[in-house]
């Protein structure tokens, strides 16, 4: 496979978006399969150069300017983030009509997030990303621009962060690039900057933000791509720490206070939840609930928990389709989503959930409180689930772009696709794990899943509990089921905190006495009037400053 | 292949008879028949849903049957290193909300039942935090004398849970106020819960018949326990049981959780 | 003369060409040629001059002349910057060259670093500013046109004149002055009232980070200064003048067009302010880390002015719509590679 | 000690310049100021620059005398503060030109820093144009003369450039702001 391959599913999108841009300038709406053409083009390129060889494909293009070699690497991190990214947007992009500027925008950010997980180095993913958000605020504001929508400068904090993790790595080690940044460059307050980038660009923080927010959007077009195309990036950047700690954060310190912050995440997501008003509502904190268990997982720092955290991630994308596809009526398609989000057994998110805790436990030390808390925030989604059920729908989204029957599939498709939990591992999840993490892989094959005290398995228990389950269900039915207004199981708890700091800082005023020395207006009058005692002022200060 | 297909035969099988589906009837239904007759004086056997089982009894049997099979029950068909008290833990989790899917009214006090799970949860996966190991029967065969503070807090605390959990409680939902009692899904989780308790707290009992009698005997005890625990906050009435979970049973899940963090510093 | 002085003269004709043919503004063609054609002769002089003296002359010239052109503000208003910058600059100069203490030439480099701020026009010597004044007459011709080529030919010949510890005190003086300018000008441009006041401050806010990457004396430093400047002449100077067109409409837009104009005034990623600010913090962290965590937060400042300023746009058409995109494609080229710049400026 | 005696003199036509409104003070002011830069000139860099620099305060001051407001109108009422301000300035300026700063050349760095501080000083506080573009004159011809401060020789063309632009510069007139 000739190196140059790499390129193609960036390539192959941008090229769509060309086409598609030039027809519509020209007048001629391509319409949504062009798009999906597009997306769909990436998905096979990434799938056509990575199976053939499954080991690192690398193209080194010359010096960009900024320190950083043009440098694309395809290996299995960049595979199966590549098909996270991808694939949902693709069904999204096939499925979903959209005008040509949003198809051409849609699929630009595809082609940034892709080069995002195909770039050889920090400071290249850096602009990749940053690029893939710019792109994703411009569609979402191309659909609605009153709808929420991510707050860019929230964004670029998050890349710009990792930009100064990269310029921090570049003059420390040399380089930036994830497979030949010395281990030694890695230290502590470097790690924190990485961190802080990883949780800012995903916005993983424990309150309402843009990833919620997006889908209480009149429409779901933009707002499906953008968390398909920007959500995964900051846990691809938490994953490549491990490649360049030499399959270990710089201390466990980290590795604890990120998987709590996972719990966090998923807790207030889970708090979040069981106070909806509607089902949409609910929806809406399924992708950071899932966010949280997976970073807490990612972060544990065992093969087995980023092995579960990664197809946490992909059972995620797979979601995120199916979200953007589902029309908040009440019915089957709901009810099969709100089971296969809250992870029913046996399905997908079920078995990576139940080994992401495990793993915990079998991590050592204290983090086996972690899989007790954890053990407890899925009880949360649950209750927030189970309630769900019977929640109105919501505000509705136009008929054309919602796709009941396919976003029920997807969702059947994460719970019966339970037995092949193994199979994802030993495929996806196992080779990305064991590209981080100095090539440490675990056992158990295609049929179960080994941890180190015990087998999960998959395949023999897991396949007779579906058949069960689908004898089970078959048989049953949803008449019982009461639609209805319901109250939040508790009051969320922030609410009336986050209430009280809002009415503080509008009735907060600068006392009398101060008012002359903040008052900005006549600061920028006495700055900008060009009176020469400023001046002289001035002048005098800065040669008093140069003397001392 | 072969061994594969043996494996789902073998798991069918601990899946619907024994320990799952079969043994969880006929375990449930004989202690259902007793709480009924203790805590309402009737010996008839309570009506059978009319319709179509709802989703929430379907969720109900199938989490339970996954909780049921991890038990160290003897002769249990599926092999020791596969059983997991996580899978048992989520398993059961889920049956106590299922209902809450077709309408808020069979649900009493959702708000004090979720921290009274979270409370359970800590008494069931606290054991294995420090020894580091996810089989059921070797928590339960761990008699190691520096654990023995840590099962001890949480066999008590588990116990306690287990009336609300099982809705023994005098808390009754709107619903279940309403008409005469149905057979519901708590047939399905006595054996769960209780079976879980004997295995987690007592050494695993051997496959031979004594063994049987043994796992058996203890788990019909917890259930007894359970029950008599039952008709105590029963006897009290409504606001003394919401009490005794809010103001008693929560502290000292906190007290379990240092219990469980200290023993976890005093054996690094 | 420096590749980088004849590059960045470069970059100020190319915002000529671009009022020239891609704008249709109010003075007329031939007024506006010779005008901006004097401003690019004085330029070119001051890079060619071989003395610094001279150059000073040149800048003195090019002050008394654009006084002279008349505008809304009064011919002392207009001179007095300039005057005061040359003079500061020349004490400052006497200073370095007389025999004394060393304290002289620490003197002499806050001299040197307050001419250029008061020659270009920032902070705390910020020029007058009237909001109706032609570009040609206006501070923004400091700002956006001269400034730049002044700043580069000023800084080398300091470099030449000061020796080490002297030059330290002129970098963190250029550093502190860059850090106010960035936090002023950042917030000002969200702030200002007036959208004409706002691209004002925004141009500030760009002169920070370009004094910033001044101050840093490390070569990222300098690389980051001359995409910055590339970015004031041929991004910010450019939409300014169409902004300028559109200010009729007077009402905010929010096509595509708007959000995107928005992201290359932000510096955001593709565009060039996205490489200055790579460079930058690679420089800043080679020198002092904590500069660099200023900077970062700084940075994030520019998002709700230049979201303002995209939006003031409007809707380009006809000859400023082909301008605006020949700007953005030619600031993400540079954004995504900007080592020929960089090369041909033998940094 | 003719070093010394043409920076007083260059001293003292600065100050004529900042105390004069009138058309002839400055005009006067700017001539004894090149007549001092250029015995200044002359024994830094010799007769050409000296030529140059003294040339230029000429027309310079020519020019004034055919525009600004008529009359002398030296130290008219109000004018203390610029009085004290040329004293203060000559003082602190031959304090740093011959105790500060060493060297030969002290004549010339006392004559390039007062000028340089008085001639601003008038560009700050004025708003005539004829008072304005005299001081820019002024500005011109210190410039020349203190790039040969210090002992450095400057070449000619500092001092051409001083005497061109400040005969250049008194010779444009007035304008008065208008809106664009």
């Amino acid at each position: 496979m000739p190196s140059f391959a790499v390129v193609a599913p960036i390539a192959l999108p941008l090229v769509a978006a060309a086409v598609i841009a030039v027809c519509g300038l020209a007048g001629l709406h391509l319409g949504r399969w062009a798009a999906g053409a597009g997306a769909w083009s990436a998905v096979v390129a990434l799938v056509a150069v990575w199976l053939p060889v499954r080991s690192s494909l690398e193209l080194l293009l010359g010096s960009l300017g900024y320190g950083s070699s043009l440098d694309l690497r395809l290996d299995a991190v960049s595979f199966v983030f590549g098909l996270m990214i991808a694939t949902p947007a693709a069904v999204l992009l096939t499925l979903q009509p959209r005008s040509w500027q949003g198809s051409a925008v849609a699929l630009l950010g595809v082609a940034a997030a892709l080069a995002a997980v195909e770039a050889g180095g920090v400071v290249l993913t850096a602009i990749a990303g940053s690029t893939a958000a710019t792109v994703a605020v411009v569609s979402l504001d191309i659909e609605d621009a009153r709808a929420p929508r991510p707050s860019w400068a929230l964004l670029l904090a998050g890349w710009l962060a990792l930009t100064w993790f990269g310029a921090l790595l570049q003059v420390g080690g040399g380089t930036a690039v994830y497979s030949a940044v010395p281990v030694s460059t890695v230290t502590g307050p470097v790690f924190v900057v990485l961190a802080a980038a990883a949780l800012l660009v995903s916005c993983l923080l424990p309150w309402r933000v843009w990833p919620s927010q997006l889908w209480a959007r009149p429409s779901l077009r933009a707002a499906g791509v953008t968390v398909a195309t920007l959500y995964p990036l900051g846990f691809y950047i938490l994953v490549r720490a491990y490649e360049l700690g030499a399959g270990r954060y710089p201390h466990v310190a980290f590795n604890i206070v990120l998987a709590l912050a996972g719990i966090a995440v998923a807790v207030a997501a889970a708090v979040r939840a069981q106070a909806a008003a509607t089902r949409r509502e609910f929806l809406g904190d399924v992708i950071p609930g899932f966010g949280g268990f997976a970073l807490s997982a990612v972060a544990l720092g065992t093969p087995l928990s980023l092995v579960a955290g990664i197809i946490m991630l992909v059972t995620a994308s797979a979601l995120v389709a199916c979200l953007a596809l589902l029309p908040d009526r009440t019915g089957i398609p709901s009810l099969v989503t709100v089971a296969a989000a809250v992870g029913l057994p046996p399905g997908l998110v079920f078995g990576s959930r139940v080994v992401g805790i495990e793993s915990a436990f079998e991590g050592g030390d204290f983090l086996g409180l972690i899989g007790v808390a954890g053990a407890a925030a899925w009880a949360l989604w649950m209750v927030a689930g189970a309630r769900a059920i019977g929640l109105p729908g919501g505000r509705g989204h136009p008929a054309m772009e919602t796709f009941p029957r396919v976003a029920m599939a997807i969702a059947a498709a994460t719970i019966i696709a339970g037995p092949g939990l193994a199979l994802l591992q030993l495929g996806l999840a196992n080779p990305a794990a064991a590209q981080v993490m100095q090539g440490v892989t675990l056992g158990g094959g295609a049929t179960s899943i080994v941890t180190t005290s015990s087998v999960l398995p998959v395949v023999t228990l897991f396949t007779p509990l579906v058949l069960f389950a689908l004898l089970v269900y078959v048989g049953t039915g949803a008449s019982a089921i009461h639609t209805e207004a319901r109250p939040a199981i508790f009051p969320l708890p922030a609410a009336s905190l986050r209430r009280r700091l809002r009415a503080a800082v509008a009735t907060a005023t600068v006392p009398e006495q101060y008012r002359s020395i903040l008052n900005f207006r006549g600061l920028e009058l006495a700055a900008t009037g060009g009176r020469p005692w400023l001046w002289i002022t001035a002048l005098v200060a800065l040669a008093f400053a140069v003397t001392r | 292949m072969i061994q594969t297909l043996l494996g789902i035969a073998t798991h069918s099988a601990a899946l619907l008879l024994y320990p799952g589906l079969a043994a969880m009837l006929a375990f449930g239904l004989l202690v259902e028949l007793a709480w009924r007759r203790l805590s309402g004086g009737r010996w008839d056997a309570p009506e059978l849903p009319r319709r179509r089982p709802t989703p929430a009894v379907a969720t109900v049997l199938l989490c339970s049957v996954l909780a049921s099979v991890q038990m160290a029950a003897p002769f249990n068909p599926m092999p020791g290193d596969e059983r997991s008290v996580v899978l048992a833990t989520i398993g059961l989790a889920f049956t106590a909300w299922a209902v809450l899917a077709l309408t808020v009214e069979f649900v009493a006090e959702p708000g004090l039942l979720i921290v009274i799970q979270v409370c359970w949860l800590l008494a069931a996966l606290g054991p294995a935090v420090q020894p580091e190991s996810l089989r059921p029967q070797v928590l339960g065969n761990m008699l190691v004398p520096a654990l023995l503070p840590v099962k001890i807090a949480c066999a008590f605390l588990y116990v306690l849970c287990m009336p609300a959990l099982l809705r023994l409680w005098p808390l009754a939902a709107p619903g279940e106020r309403r008409g005469r009692p149905r057979l519901d899904g708590r047939v399905l989780t006595w054996l769960p819960y209780c079976g879980l308790f004997t295995t987690l707290f007592i050494p695993p009992s051997p496959d031979d018949v004594a063994g049987v009698l043994r796992f058996f005997g203890i788990t019909f005890a917890v259930a007894a326990v359970a029950i008599a625990m039952g008709l105590l906050v029963h006897r009290r009435g409504a606001a003394p049981a919401r009490g005794l979970y809010a103001r008693a049973v929560t502290p000292y899940a906190g007290l379990v959780l240092a219990v469980v963090i200290a023993t976890s510093v005093l054996m690094r | 003369m420096p590749p980088e002085e004849i590059e960045v003269l470069v970059f100020v004709a190319a915002a000529l060409i671009f009022a020239l043919v891609l704008t249709a503004p109010a003075t007329p063609p031939r007024a506006m040629l010779l005008r901006g054609g004097v401003g690019l002769a004085g330029a070119a002089a001051v890079v060619t001059v071989p003395t610094f003296e001279l150059a000073l002359f040149v800048v003195l010239a090019l002050g008394v002349l654009q006084a002279y052109i008349g505008g809304a503000r009064s011919f002392a208003l207009r001179l007095r910057p300039v005057a005061t910058a040359v003079a500061m600059i020349a004490i400052a100069l006497l200073l370095v060259r007389a025999q004394g203490p060393e304290v002289l030439d620490r003197l002499a480099a806050a001299g040197l670093a307050a001419g250029l701020a008061a020659a270009v026009g920032l902070l705390p010597f910020i020029h007058v500013f009237e909001a109706d004044e032609d570009v040609a007459s206006s501070p923004l011709a400091w700002l956006g046109y001269l400034g730049p080529v002044l700043a580069v030919v000023f800084v080398a010949r300091t470099q030449g004149v000061l020796d080490g510890a002297a030059w330290a005190a002129f970098g963190a003086i250029l550093i502190g002055l860059g850090v106010l300018n960035v936090a002023w000008g950042g917030v000002a441009a969200w702030l200002a009232t007036d959208d004409a006041a706002a691209w004002r401050y925004s141009f500030i806010a760009d002169w920070g980070l370009a004094l910033c990457g001044f101050g840093l004396t490390v070569a990222d430093g300098r690389r980051a200064t001359l995409v910055v400047l590339f970015g004031i002449a041929v991004c910010r100077l450019p939409l300014y003048l169409v902004w300028r067109q559109a200010k009729p409409q007077k009402s905010p837009t929010d096509r595509p067009v708007n959000l995107v104009v928005a992201a290359a005034l932000a510096g955001s990623a593709p565009f060039a302010g996205f490489a200055a600010r790579i460079l930058l913090l690679r420089g800043a962290t080679q020198l002092f880390w904590p500069i660099a965590l200023v900077l970062a937060l700084g940075m994030l400042l520019w998002l709700p002015g230049s979201l303002r300023l995209g939006r003031s746009v409007g809707v380009p058409r006809g000859r400023q719509a082909f301008g605006v995109a020949v700007v953005l494609v030619l600031n993400a080229v540079v954004g995504l590679y900007p080592l020929p710049l960089l090369a041909a400026a033998h940094l | 000690m003719i070093e010394i005696g043409a920076g007083i003199v260059a001293w003292a036509g600065a100050s004529l310049v900042v105390l004069g409104d009138g058309r002839r003070g400055l005009a006067l002011g700017v001539a004894i100021a090149g007549l001092g830069l250029g015995a200044l000139a002359w024994l830094d860099a010799g007769p050409a620059a000296a030529a140059a620099v003294a040339a230029g305060g000429m027309v310079a001051a020519a020019a004034r005398l055919l525009n600004g407001q008529p009359g002398w109108r030296v130290m008219p009422a109000g004018s203390t503060p610029r009085l004290v301000l040329c004293v203060t300035v000559a003082l602190v300026g031959l304090w740093i030109g011959f105790a500060v700063t060493t060297g030969p050349g002290g004549g010339t760095r006392f004559a390039a820093l007062t000028l340089l501080v008085l001639a601003p000083a008038r560009i700050l506080w004025s708003e005539d144009p004829a008072a304005l573009l005299t001081a820019t004159g002024v500005l011109a011809l210190a410039m020349g003369v203190a790039a040969a401060a210090g002992g450095v020789t400057a070449d000619i063309w500092a001092y051409v450039a001083a005497g061109l632009l400040a005969s250049a510069v008194a010779w444009l007139p007035p304008r008065t702001p208008r809106a664009a």
